[in-house]
């Protein structure tokens, strides 16, 4: 059997060879026949994730036909005036208040984060402290914010109903959950691309911003999105502290009402409901371009 | 084929996308013995040891045409995938031991495989453990999270593990690369010993372990085989020029 | 006639709708010298004029109630006692279920903001509010005129009085150039607080002040009523209910629509 | 630079106090003026009349979110998986920006839709009202999804390739892989997926008082209306004053004391479970 | 210390925890000279070459006393650790390049260290992967992920990018132990180039390779030095027994 192989293929015949490697689905189906344990977790995993698009679709399914027969120019008057009800004003609001809000949260969470990770003591007191408060944070119920900020920001630092108080509460609602996702993210880089950048020379900081932070990105992306959905979507944190003025105010000093504010005051006299399914309309719209925004800046930060 | 072949290759291609890694591959694998797969680095030793058990099903973009029998069987073909890759158990050149305790790594396979009792849990992961020259030192911490063991005794893990589900054929990834001599000869050893029921085949960087151990070895250059023969043969009398040149370092 | 177990539809404890309904059909009974709200614990609760109108035209053997000025033709108000639920009607007396619109202020009021009360009063505010299909509270009111403040009014609380009022504010701003309004609309109780902490220049609540309230230093001006529909589904062909079917039907006595039409 | 880090890292220590200051100072003496036992334990809520039990609040609230997190949990879970090991490349990213569109969804819309979709189909299919404990379980299971999805994918695509691999080279299939190997290493972040999950669920109002019915009494089964805590705050903050505003806030104290209580015993879950390694 | 010392180790002891990782350890590592260390798995080579450069320091529950010096300066006094780490570089164990591209893996160091010229930089990547014996495999995907190269071209990367910082003293942790022997000579030429200009201390588990290239040889046991010689010496008269059993292969 001493077999000195010859090497040349002919490449005619393996054009019209057949790729051999390729899962069909009666393959597929054969396997889970098999390993039926297997076939039940794939058909449940499969299960699931119809359920959520269905229900994703659905949902988005009922506003689109509740709100686009009523979309119409007048909503987007530059003013607002009881009689054309116009988002534009809370557009713009709303616009600001992410802005604003994730300004101040992303760093601090993503700081946060940093510090829980890369700095502290695994397992220390302090960081248990910070952990812990961090997830109870995230629990409490967003009307409790909405006192919290109206007593605090709006009252005894007398910054009134304003865009600033609306913000910095809901500072406080998403940081929780920047810093979670951003924890995960960083924990998640292995430890090798950290050793290898110290082992260069590097130091710390350099190592964080450089090695550790791009390749945790898509993971604190991540959080970030939910936190935009949160504050895109708050009503009882805002109702107290950002106040429902339907114009953009000249400072952030100044009340003004988000869209999703916008949308809870139309419909909660009944009086222009087909208005505020409208808003649910735009208030869609509105995240998925920030969505995608975002996964646009990420994809420029991971690449350098 | 001869008699006594457990896995027959025939003219294997290999693509990763438009990269022609194996170009039309012939190999007859003998039962019983070791092969040896030598060759520079990125000649795609490794891409033909995983197509062995179908691990490149895995990656994107990488598609196979030709043929490759187990026992006659074509594992392309109808047989069940997981059933081949227990029977063609596999050691990678990374220690990839799971993130649970040293026991629990062992007795995965045989519990994925149906085996439930306790017992015969433990005499597997001992059994297995012993034949992979770690026993003594982990007999103790068998409890503990296998990540915080040295590199070689990842690897060593990583080896038990494989040997645990009892494979026909052990696919073994540069398995000693992160060992020390001891260690090393230790598998050495175990591989001459576990020739006598499994058949071994083997990426290995060192010659001299090719030498050492394998009955028949393989000679790789650009994802082609140059030469493919008996060990003594092969290093005494390469038929290949280019298979000379590499042997005796008048290479690259 | 709808038959089946009734689906009570009720506000919230202390909402100012709520508390006109309860006190006006007598689902109250004296304990101990303190008036207890008799409605039954199975009522769902809303706090939301929308949610009640969107549940009471979904749900065919549903009875809710809403505020005159929010009613459309999603769902059905009945008639009580024979009478219409009309504004007509309730400035007349004659349908009786109504609840008071407040501002409230306190005692340091800016200038602007006493002319911008001066014009809710005046006979042009008043119309205002009765063309939005709220009652008057003053019928022999003059006509505004503008005085010479200039800044800023800012006004919150009830969003029962928030639609009237933003068309008050909307309406002074075209006379009153010097002016601007801002409406804030949370609910009354924020209003009345805003109001005492001086947070706002003019507080709005849909309900009485409490005493503890007034205790602060602030007082209620009723600048408007508002009617209380009762209101059932489309599809319930029944058109009116005596109040003391009504009270029955909120205290739990009556819990199938059977015993109504007998 | 450290110290920066460290300042971020106490932000949130610092809102939480500040946070507890005002809510315990707002609530607590409305619990000694009504009488703790009286407050925690009594059945009845009668504002009107003085009474301030919020037993049924706190059991409704419990059983809600068991509810959502029995419903939410399993599919976001299933999701994730799906996503992160079997979703086809082209149309992942479509997918995926479903999801985080989901999570941006304001509560109301899930209210309406609630309201508007799924109280009658419940009414329908059990009769009843159908605003109901149920329709809450459900609507809520369906709102936490998209935070669990989000965290748990992320924590199961961060487990290591060669732990899956290894997996399947011992003959273990793709599902037993996935689920036997890759989710017990991903475990510490779908532990975390999970508790946002549970504080989303258990903080939600907007949603959850448009389809629970909202009776102050105590919970008398899956097609009978109940009221949440939060449901309890945000329905009657609008009109009360007084003591009873103080005993809304209060609730806000026996919350807050409540997501403490699920966090430590989580962390302390985690904890077991790290030494177990 | 004799006069051409690069690092002198003096009576340092380390632990993990309550586990005595290494035991007393006094060594004068020689200047520009190949240093290695040899030893069975677990006996603390790769302990004490991290040391070296403090990336024990990483190590939670880890602690060092003695004294460690560097040209006749304490490491672990006052000397800034990034700067001791650009002067000691390190290649380690399991290839770990960075998730970017090969040019911005090599470039990665010399940008730390604050070069920016791109003409400098592109000088430095390519004479770097020259001398790493990789620039001909990988000059045409410069801009690609490093990530999708095989183990030895990944290994070949890293030893090019601590190259890259141009340091005094290479720390390299089984550098060629997923190399092909083609690699290896390569490397093992470049290691003995190196030394013209830079200390080189290398764990290895080939005693082949440390005698083809290393001057001095350090053999471990257990956490303990046990015999510290000149290369040719230690492995023809071995001091200790137990040197001799373990070079002999009668080990273990
Ligand atoms: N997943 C992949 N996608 C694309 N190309 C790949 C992939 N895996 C390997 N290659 C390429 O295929 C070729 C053969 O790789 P392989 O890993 O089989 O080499 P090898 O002989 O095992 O080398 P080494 O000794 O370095 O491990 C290399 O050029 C490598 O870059
Ligand atoms: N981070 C750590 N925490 C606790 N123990 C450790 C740690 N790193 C290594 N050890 C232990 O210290 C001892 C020495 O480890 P080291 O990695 O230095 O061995 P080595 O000689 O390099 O072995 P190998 O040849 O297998 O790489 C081993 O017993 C190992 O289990
Ligand atoms: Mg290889
Ligand atoms: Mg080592
Ligand atoms: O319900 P309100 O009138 O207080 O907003």
């Amino acid at each position: 059997m001493q077999t000195n192989v010859s090497v040349t293929a002919d490449p005619a015949a393996e054009t019209t060879m057949k790729k051999r490697n390729t899962l069909t689905i009666g393959d597929q189906l054969k396997s889970y026949a098999r390993h039926p344990g297997a076939g039940v977790l794939a058909f449940l995993t499969l299960l699931g994730a119809v359920i959520t698009f269905a229900l994703l679709f659905f949902l988005i399914g009922y506003v689109l036909v509740k709100g686009i027969p009523y979309l119409n120019a007048s909503l987007f008057s530059l003013t607002y005036t009881s009689e054309n009800v116009s988002l534009l004003p809370s557009l713009i609001n709303t616009l600001i208040m992410t802005l604003v809000s994730l300004a101040i949260a992303a760093p601090v969470g993503i700081s946060a984060a940093i510090f829980l990770v890369e700095y502290a003591k695994k397992g220390s007191r302090f960081v248990k402290l910070i952990r812990i408060t961090a997830e109870t944070l995230s629990g409490i119920p967003s009307i409790v914010y909405g006192l919290f900020g109206m007593l605090f920001f709006v009252t005894a630092l007398h910054w009134g109903m304003s865009l600033l108080s609306g913000a910095l509460t809901m500072v406080i609602m998403v940081l929780p959950l920047i810093m979670r996702t951003a924890e995960e993210a960083l924990k998640s880089v292995p430890d090798s691309y950290r050793e290898a950048s110290f082992g260069l020379g590097a130091g710390k900081l350099r190592t964080i911003f450089t090695i550790v932070l791009p390749s945790a990105v898509p993971g604190i992306l991540a959080g970030v999105i939910l936190a935009i959905g949160r504050v895109v979507g708050e009503t009882a944190a805002l109702l107290y502290t950002s106040g429902t003025v339907a114009a953009v105010p000249n400072s952030l000093m100044g009340s003004g009402r988000t869209l999703a504010l916008h949308m809870y005051v139309l419909s909660s006299e009944g009086l222009h409901v087909n208005q505020a399914s409208a808003t649910a309309v735009v208030i869609l719209a509105f995240v998925l371009v920030i969505n995608g925004l975002s996964g646009l800046v990420a994809r420029k930060i991971a690449k350098g | 084929m001869s008699e006594n072949t457990k896995i027959s290759i025939d003219n294997m291609n290999l693509h990763y996308g438009n990269f022609h890694a194996l170009k039309g591959i012939n190999m007859e694998i003998p039962e019983k013995e070791i092969t040896a797969f030598i060759g520079p680095s990125g000649c795609g030793k490794s891409t033909l040891l995983k197509s062995l058990n179908r691990m490149n099903d895995l990656v994107e973009g990488c598609s196979i045409t030709g043929k490759v029998e187990l026992d006659g069987e074509d594992i392309y073909g109808d047989m069940d995938v997981n059933l081949l890759r227990k029977r063609v158990g596999m050691v990678f050149q990374k220690p990839n031991p799971f993130p649970m305790s040293i026991y629990d790594n062992i007795a995965y396979g045989p519990r994925t495989h149906g085996i439930r009792s306790k017992a015969k849990l433990d005499e597997i992961v001992e059994k297995s453990l012993r034949d992979a020259a770690i026993w003594d030192e982990v007999k103790d911490r068998l409890k503990k999270s296998a990540l915080g063991m040295s590199g070689g005794q990842q690897q060593r893990l990583c080896i038990a593990r494989a040997l645990a589900v009892q494979p026909e054929v052990l696919l073994m990834d540069e398995p000693t690369s992160a060992l020390d001599p001891i260690s090393t000869s230790k598998i050495e050893d175990l591989a001459v010993e576990l020739k006598k029921d499994y058949t071994i085949v083997m990426v290995t960087h060192n010659m001299q372990q090719a030498t050492r151990i394998s009955d028949k070895t393989a000679f790789f250059l650009l994802g082609e085989v140059v030469e493919f023969a008996d060990t003594d043969k092969l290093f005494s009398m390469p038929a290949d020029k280019r298979t000379e040149d590499y042997i005796t370092g008048r290479f690259g | 006639a709808p038959s089946g177990a009734i689906d009570v539809i009720s506000r919230e404890d202390g909402s100012g709708t709520r508390g006109a309904f309860v006190e006006l059909f007598g689902i109250e009974e004296e304990k101990d010298g303190e008036k207890v709200d008799m409605t039954t614990q199975e009522a769902s609760i809303t706090n939301n004029t929308d949610v009640m109108l969107t549940t009471v035209a979904g749900d065919e053997n549903s009875i809710g109630y809403v505020s005159l000025g929010s009613l459309n033709d999603t769902v059905k108000a009945v008639k009580i006692d024979g009478a219409e639920a009309t504004a007509a009607n309730v400035a007349d007396d004659t349908y009786k279920v109504a609840r008071p619109f407040n501002i409230v202020t306190g005692d340091k009021l800016s200038d602007a903001a006493q002319d911008f009360i001066n014009y809710i009063m005046s006979s042009d505010g008043q119309d205002i509010i009765e063309k939005e299909g709220y009652i008057k509270v003053d019928e022999k009111a003059e006509a505004y005129k503008a005085g010479d403040a200039k800044g800023k009014v800012v006004v919150m609380g009830s969003s029962s009085v928030g639609p009237v009022m933003e068309k008050l504010a909307e309406a002074y701003q075209k006379t009153n150039k010097n002016i601007t309004v801002e409406v804030q609309v949370s609910d009354s109780t924020t209003g009345i607080n805003s109001a005492t902490e001086g947070v706002c220049d003019i507080g709005m609540a849909s309900r009485e002040l409490k005493d503890e309230e007034t205790k602060k230093g602030v007082k209620a001006t009723e600048i408007a009523k508002d009617g209380i529909a009762v209101i059932v589904n489309n599809d319930n062909d029944l058109e009116e209910l005596s109040s003391d079917q009504v009270k029955s039907i909120f205290t739990g006595d009556i819990t199938d629509w059977e015993d109504v039409t007998k | 630079m450290k110290v920066v880090f460290l300042i971020a890292a106490c932000a949130s220590v610092l809102a939480v106090f500040l946070i507890c200051v005002f809510l315990f100072a707002n609530g607590i003496p409305a619990m000694g003026k009504i009488g703790p036992l009286k407050f925690l334990f009594g059945t009845e809520w009668r504002p009107t009349n003085d009474k301030f039990g919020i037993l049924p609040m706190i059991v409704a609230s419990i059983y809600v979110t068991a509810g959502a997190i029995l419903i939410g949990v399993p599919i976001a879970l299933f999701t994730s998986v799906f996503m992160a090991r079997y979703c086809p490349k082209k149309i992942y990213k479509p997918l995926k920006s479903g999801i985080e569109l989901m999570a941006g969804v304001p509560s109301i819309v899930y209210g309406y839709f609630g309201l508007v979709l799924l109280v009658p189909l419940i009414r329908q299919l059990f009769g009843g009202t159908g605003s109901s404990m149920l329709a809450a379980c459900i609507l809520l299971g369906i709102m936490i999804l998209p935070t669990i999805i989000g965290v748990t994918e992320s924590a199961v695509r961060s487990v290591p390739e060669s732990y899956y691999e290894g997996s399947l080279a011992l003959g273990a299939t793709k599902e037993r892989s996935i689920f036997f190997v890759m989710l017990p290493a991903a475990k510490s972040g779908i532990l975390a997926g999970v508790v946002l999950g549970i504080g989303r669920a258990i903080g939600e109002t907007m949603a959850v008082i448009m389809v629970a019915g909202n009776q102050p009494r105590m919970p008398k089964g899956l097609l009978q209306g109940v009221r949440t805590m939060t449901a309890n705050i945000v329905t009657e903050m609008g009109y009360a004053s007084g003591l009873h505003r103080e005993a809304l806030i209060a609730t806000g104290v026996v919350l807050f004391v409540f997501i403490l209580i699920i966090n430590l015993s989580l962390s302390l879950l985690n904890r077991r479970a790290e030494h177990a390694n």
